[in-house]
């Protein structure tokens, strides 16, 4: 469950936008998409892990791809390691999108946001791979932070909506759905939260699973930090860490 | 003779370390990374009379060496910590320690009473860092006399020894300290989490959903080390030490400054495995420090070597 | 308009950025780094009526994130201080802000009588962290009517303005606060450094002479920012915060907790430049941020944005 | 006085002691043997800079060595250091040995304990320069850190002894220059405080320059961590950053 993996390459894609490819046997157990990794950044400084998904398992070659944003103390030191050092990564936690709820020939429709967009590319490779019809809508800020447009392509038609409308259709994911009239047996999105918010309000009567984000401590269910509320409940709750971060919607309050 | 081994009221530990309250759950997240029976014993999340859900998220900020939390006494009450949580460690071979919190010396005395005893409960902690809302809401951790009342009502009714754990809030620790032992507690624990918050410097709000959160992790060592020191010299009840403790030489530390056994807290986000890797560093550390046994260290940095708390 | 520009009682400050007290000595050695009439103002090392040698070495510790020192107040006296330090600081175009400190209130009374009515020395700072000798060694800082009976009589001698600085070990910090403010102080510093120590794991022995010291840099940071926040919604007198700034982002946060200028201690050993790199720093995260002027990030984070102190 | 230098090499030369090559323009600033440098090992933690003297000062080369012992924290992050990083190192601190102590054909005796070896170094290439005539002491608590004794032979007659007699002569440098009663016009002395003390005791009444070891803060004279007593004197000091760390023997308490 906790390996140093050894960084294979860490590269620029976008503005401010990375792709991080690591190695090592702990490979062999990630399977689920939307499933993520923990980790360390450095030995001391920062203290706490990062919480990062999956976004490529590629168990042949013995490595995960990562893709993140260099925003904070973390993530921007994280985009200055060098491919060959190693890297503490606890993983993987937490639960995915769940593959089964499509077989073969029914309609996916994936939805990502920002830097939500990663994990939906391993659900978008196992979701095709299952004969599973994708759809994909990326929305992003700005052209400069479009990333992975033409990788989600070769598994379904892509569409981008940018807020600034510099790339792409203008306006959100939403604006893009309604616009081309997007059917689905099942939407799976990850995002901000008020990404998720108007998904749920566009489709109340379908089955979505959202993935969410939380503020973690120990990433493994321990410390109750990531709790999120359960819908006509004072006390009831479930962790993002080890109940998520995917869930049906509806099943928590967003 | 097993070097690690170390005797307090109520519990017979065959080695001191322990996770801290709050940090572990109740055991069920960190039995998948190893066996909970390698452990000294565990130390509960706090249980209160009823279910809590606790504060709003965010719960959690990172400072430097350091983090807050805001958690709030989440739980899901004695009821369900009796019916499942305790029979479930009860698999085990490790004393459990049940941390107890409430808003009324009331609260904490049904808690006490019941949990108490539950057959693998070994001893009570009592988190006294919750404010008294009977008492316009003093803090428990930070009037001696109302710490004092708190132990001695709880000491009443407690199938087991108490131990009571010291907010590091205080002006003077010392003083916390002796009331809670002329009150009759059977131990202290040390420290608490100190009182911080952090604001977003993009949103100018605070981090945290409530405003302050308690600060852990090795950011506070000095500060409770240097607590344990003074109070171990004031007191003559054991203290189980914690505080910033990541490693063996950090267990050492704490002894030395006064501690009989430490808890780890925070260290679990690092690293799950924390617990354990310190139980098997500490051997080849004592070797390499020429001691025998680890009780040894107790006050050593005051006390040049003779043993403090002896439970034998 | 300077947008960096703050007016505190006795201050007219080009910037908010001041190193603190102790950890500049008397400016001379940064003076090699960089011209010091870029820094808003300065505050010096604590000045006490005789020369004092302070305490054995070692004096300072590392902790993690952080750094213990034990100093014990040496400095050459106000004699020499008066004729030799503060003449050779009157060449640079920077308010002074003279620490003092004693162990009578008579020694400070008679310190703050001399030191104040030096041409450059624009305000003092008590330093109330040292233990009171006539009362038995309790300290100045920790006594809420101590500390309002040591800035009255301050008060009533010195010929400038008098901002308290007040120690981080108390259980009640606005307490503290408003009894200095009743006192007729001017302004408030805070936080002077949390009580810690270390304790070496070769020889058990404390790594300091002292064995306690004074915990500072970013370690505490969230805890000065709680203070602030406590301390600048309860008394309305200017806060100068301080305890583990670093950078400008540091600042803005402790602005935002309720801060009208900031001091810059720990951070100077880490880098001799630190003042003038948040200064530098300052106006582009403004910008950033979308803020005219400094003065309006004053305790935004629970004023919405309104003016707390403007001395205009 | 404060710059990134590149890691030119760094590399273990005997058990636990590592050789660091830094370059960069600062090196141009750095002149005088015994002075140090204050480096900060990494962004964050460990917090403060630690003090390291400079061994070997070749302007030419635009690089400056330093030996250091892989102890604590900071010099154990160190010694993972790879060439091509860099450091931000603060300096040159201090005031050196005092070469003009010496003239042309006049005799050093150059006494090292441990890791007080390496300043002795730069101290003794550069007294040879000055034509000074150079006898050089070096002891080691045993064989397996011994270091440097080659290089100091091309300087002058070096004798090296360990307490354990596992190589050289068994016993302390003082034993040494007794058993060979070494003569000198000045001796030059770094090493742990016993040793200082102890040729202090030998020599009343010779030239002795001896470098001092103290837990600094600042490291420029600012924050009074690393002061030493002046004899005679309640309230006299002198600190060990700025007004040493070398000190002319009486001139400081030991
Ligand atoms: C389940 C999950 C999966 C994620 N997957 C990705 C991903 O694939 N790519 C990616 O770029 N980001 C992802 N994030 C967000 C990522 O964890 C944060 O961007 C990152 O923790 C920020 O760290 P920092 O050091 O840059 O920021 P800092 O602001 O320095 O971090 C300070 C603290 O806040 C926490 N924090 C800050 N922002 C977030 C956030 N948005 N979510 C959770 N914690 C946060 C940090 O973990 C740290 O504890 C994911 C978050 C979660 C919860
Ligand atoms: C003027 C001067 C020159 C020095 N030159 C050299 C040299 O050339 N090679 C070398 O190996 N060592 C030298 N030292 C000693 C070196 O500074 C320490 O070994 C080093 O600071 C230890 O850091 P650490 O992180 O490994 O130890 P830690 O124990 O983790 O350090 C903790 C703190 O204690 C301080 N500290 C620990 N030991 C010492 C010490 N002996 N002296 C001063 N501070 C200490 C550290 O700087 C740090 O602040 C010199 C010291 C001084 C004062
Ligand atoms: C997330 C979290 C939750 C905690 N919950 C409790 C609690 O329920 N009861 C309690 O007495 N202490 C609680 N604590 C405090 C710890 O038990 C411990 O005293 C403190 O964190 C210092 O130790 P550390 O630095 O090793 O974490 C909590 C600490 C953390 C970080
Ligand atoms: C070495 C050192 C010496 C100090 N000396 C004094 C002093 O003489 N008077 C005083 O009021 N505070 C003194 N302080 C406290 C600082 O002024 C400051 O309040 C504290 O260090 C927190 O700020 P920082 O974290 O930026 O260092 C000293 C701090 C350090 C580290
Ligand atoms: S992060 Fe600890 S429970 Fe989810
Ligand atoms: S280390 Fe600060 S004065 Fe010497």
């Amino acid at each position: 469950m906790k390996e140093h993996m050894t960084i294979i390459s860490n590269r620029q894609i976008a503005k401010g936008i990375y792709e991080l490819t690591l190695a090592s046997s702990l490979v062999q157990r990630m399977h689920t998409p939307g499933q993520f990794v923990h980790v360390k950044v450095a030995t001391f400084a920062p203290l706490l892990r990062r919480p990062l998904s999956l976004c490529d398992i590629n168990h042949e070659a013995g490595e995960c791809t990562i893709v993140y944003r260099a925003e904070g103390t973390g993530t921007t030191l994280l985009s200055q390691k060098q491919p060959g050092e190693t890297l503490d990564v606890l993983g993987p936690l937490g639960n995915g999108f769940p593959l089964s709820a499509l077989s073969s020939g029914q309609r996916a429709l994936l939805v990502g946001g920002g830097i939500g967009v990663p994990p939906l590319y391993e659900l978008a490779k196992q979701l095709v791979k299952n004969g599973v019809c994708v759809t994909i809508v990326l929305g992003f800020q700005t052209k400069d932070v479009v990333f992975y447009e033409e990788r989600f392509a070769s598994f379904g038609k892509t569409y981008v909506a940018t807020a600034d409308g510099s790339y792409g259709m203008k306006g959100f994911v939403t604006d893009v759905i309604e616009h081309h009239a997007l059917s689905f047996d099942v939407l799976y999105a990850c995002g901000p939260k008020p990404m998720l918010k108007a998904l749920q309000q566009q489709f109340p009567h379908k089955e979505l699973y959202l993935s969410l984000e939380e503020r973690m401590g120990c990433g493994v269910g321990a410390c109750f930090a990531c709790v999120c509320r359960v819908p006509h409940s004072e006390t009831a709750y479930k962790k993002v860490c080890s109940d998520g971060p995917v869930f049906r919607a509806g099943e928590v309050v967003l | 003779m097993n070097r690690l081994a170390v005797e307090l009221p109520g519990l017979s530990l065959k080695n001191p370390i322990m996770p801290a309250s709050g940090c572990f759950g109740f055991g069920r997240e960190y039995a998948k990374f190893y066996d909970l029976s390698v452990l000294g014993a565990i130390m509960i999340k706090a249980t209160t009379l009823e279910a809590r859900f606790g504060n709003p998220t965010p719960r959690v900020a990172e400072t430097p060496s350091g983090m807050l939390n805001a958690i709030g006494l989440q739980n899901p009450g004695i009821d369900k910590v009796l019916a499942e949580e305790l029979p479930w460690l009860a698999q085990y071979d490790v004393p459990i320690i049940a941390n107890i919190a409430g808003s009324t010396v009331e609260e904490y005395v049904e808690v006490a009473k019941r949990i108490s005893k539950a057959p693998n409960v070994h001893a009570l902690e009592l988190n006294i860092s919750c404010p008294n809302v009977k008492k316009g809401g003093i803090a428990f951790g930070t009037v001696p006399e109302v710490a004092a009342e708190l132990t001695r009502a709880v000491k009443e009714v407690s199938a087991v020894p108490v131990y009571v754990k010291l907010s590091p809030n205080v002006t003077n620790i010392v003083a916390m300290a002796k009331a809670i032992e002329q009150a009759g507690a059977d131990g202290l624990t040390m420290i608490n989490t100190l009182l911080g918050m952090r604001i977003d410097v993009k949103t100018a709000k605070p981090i945290l959903a409530n405003v302050t959160g308690g600060l852990s992790g090795p950011a506070i060592k000095p500060i409770a080390l240097r607590m344990i020191y003074e109070v171990s010299q004031a007191v003559s009840l054991p203290i189980i030490g914690m505080g910033g403790i990541q490693s063996a030489e950090d267990v050492i530390e704490f002894f030395y400054a006064g501690a009989s056994a430490v808890a780890i807290g925070t260290a679990h986000f690092i690293d799950p495995y924390v617990c354990p890797n310190v139980i098997r560093d500490l051997p080849p550390l004592l070797d390499e420090l020429g001691i025998q046994h680890i009780s040894e260290c107790t006050g050593r940095s005051w006390n040049n070597g003779q043993t403090v708390y002896c439970g034998a």
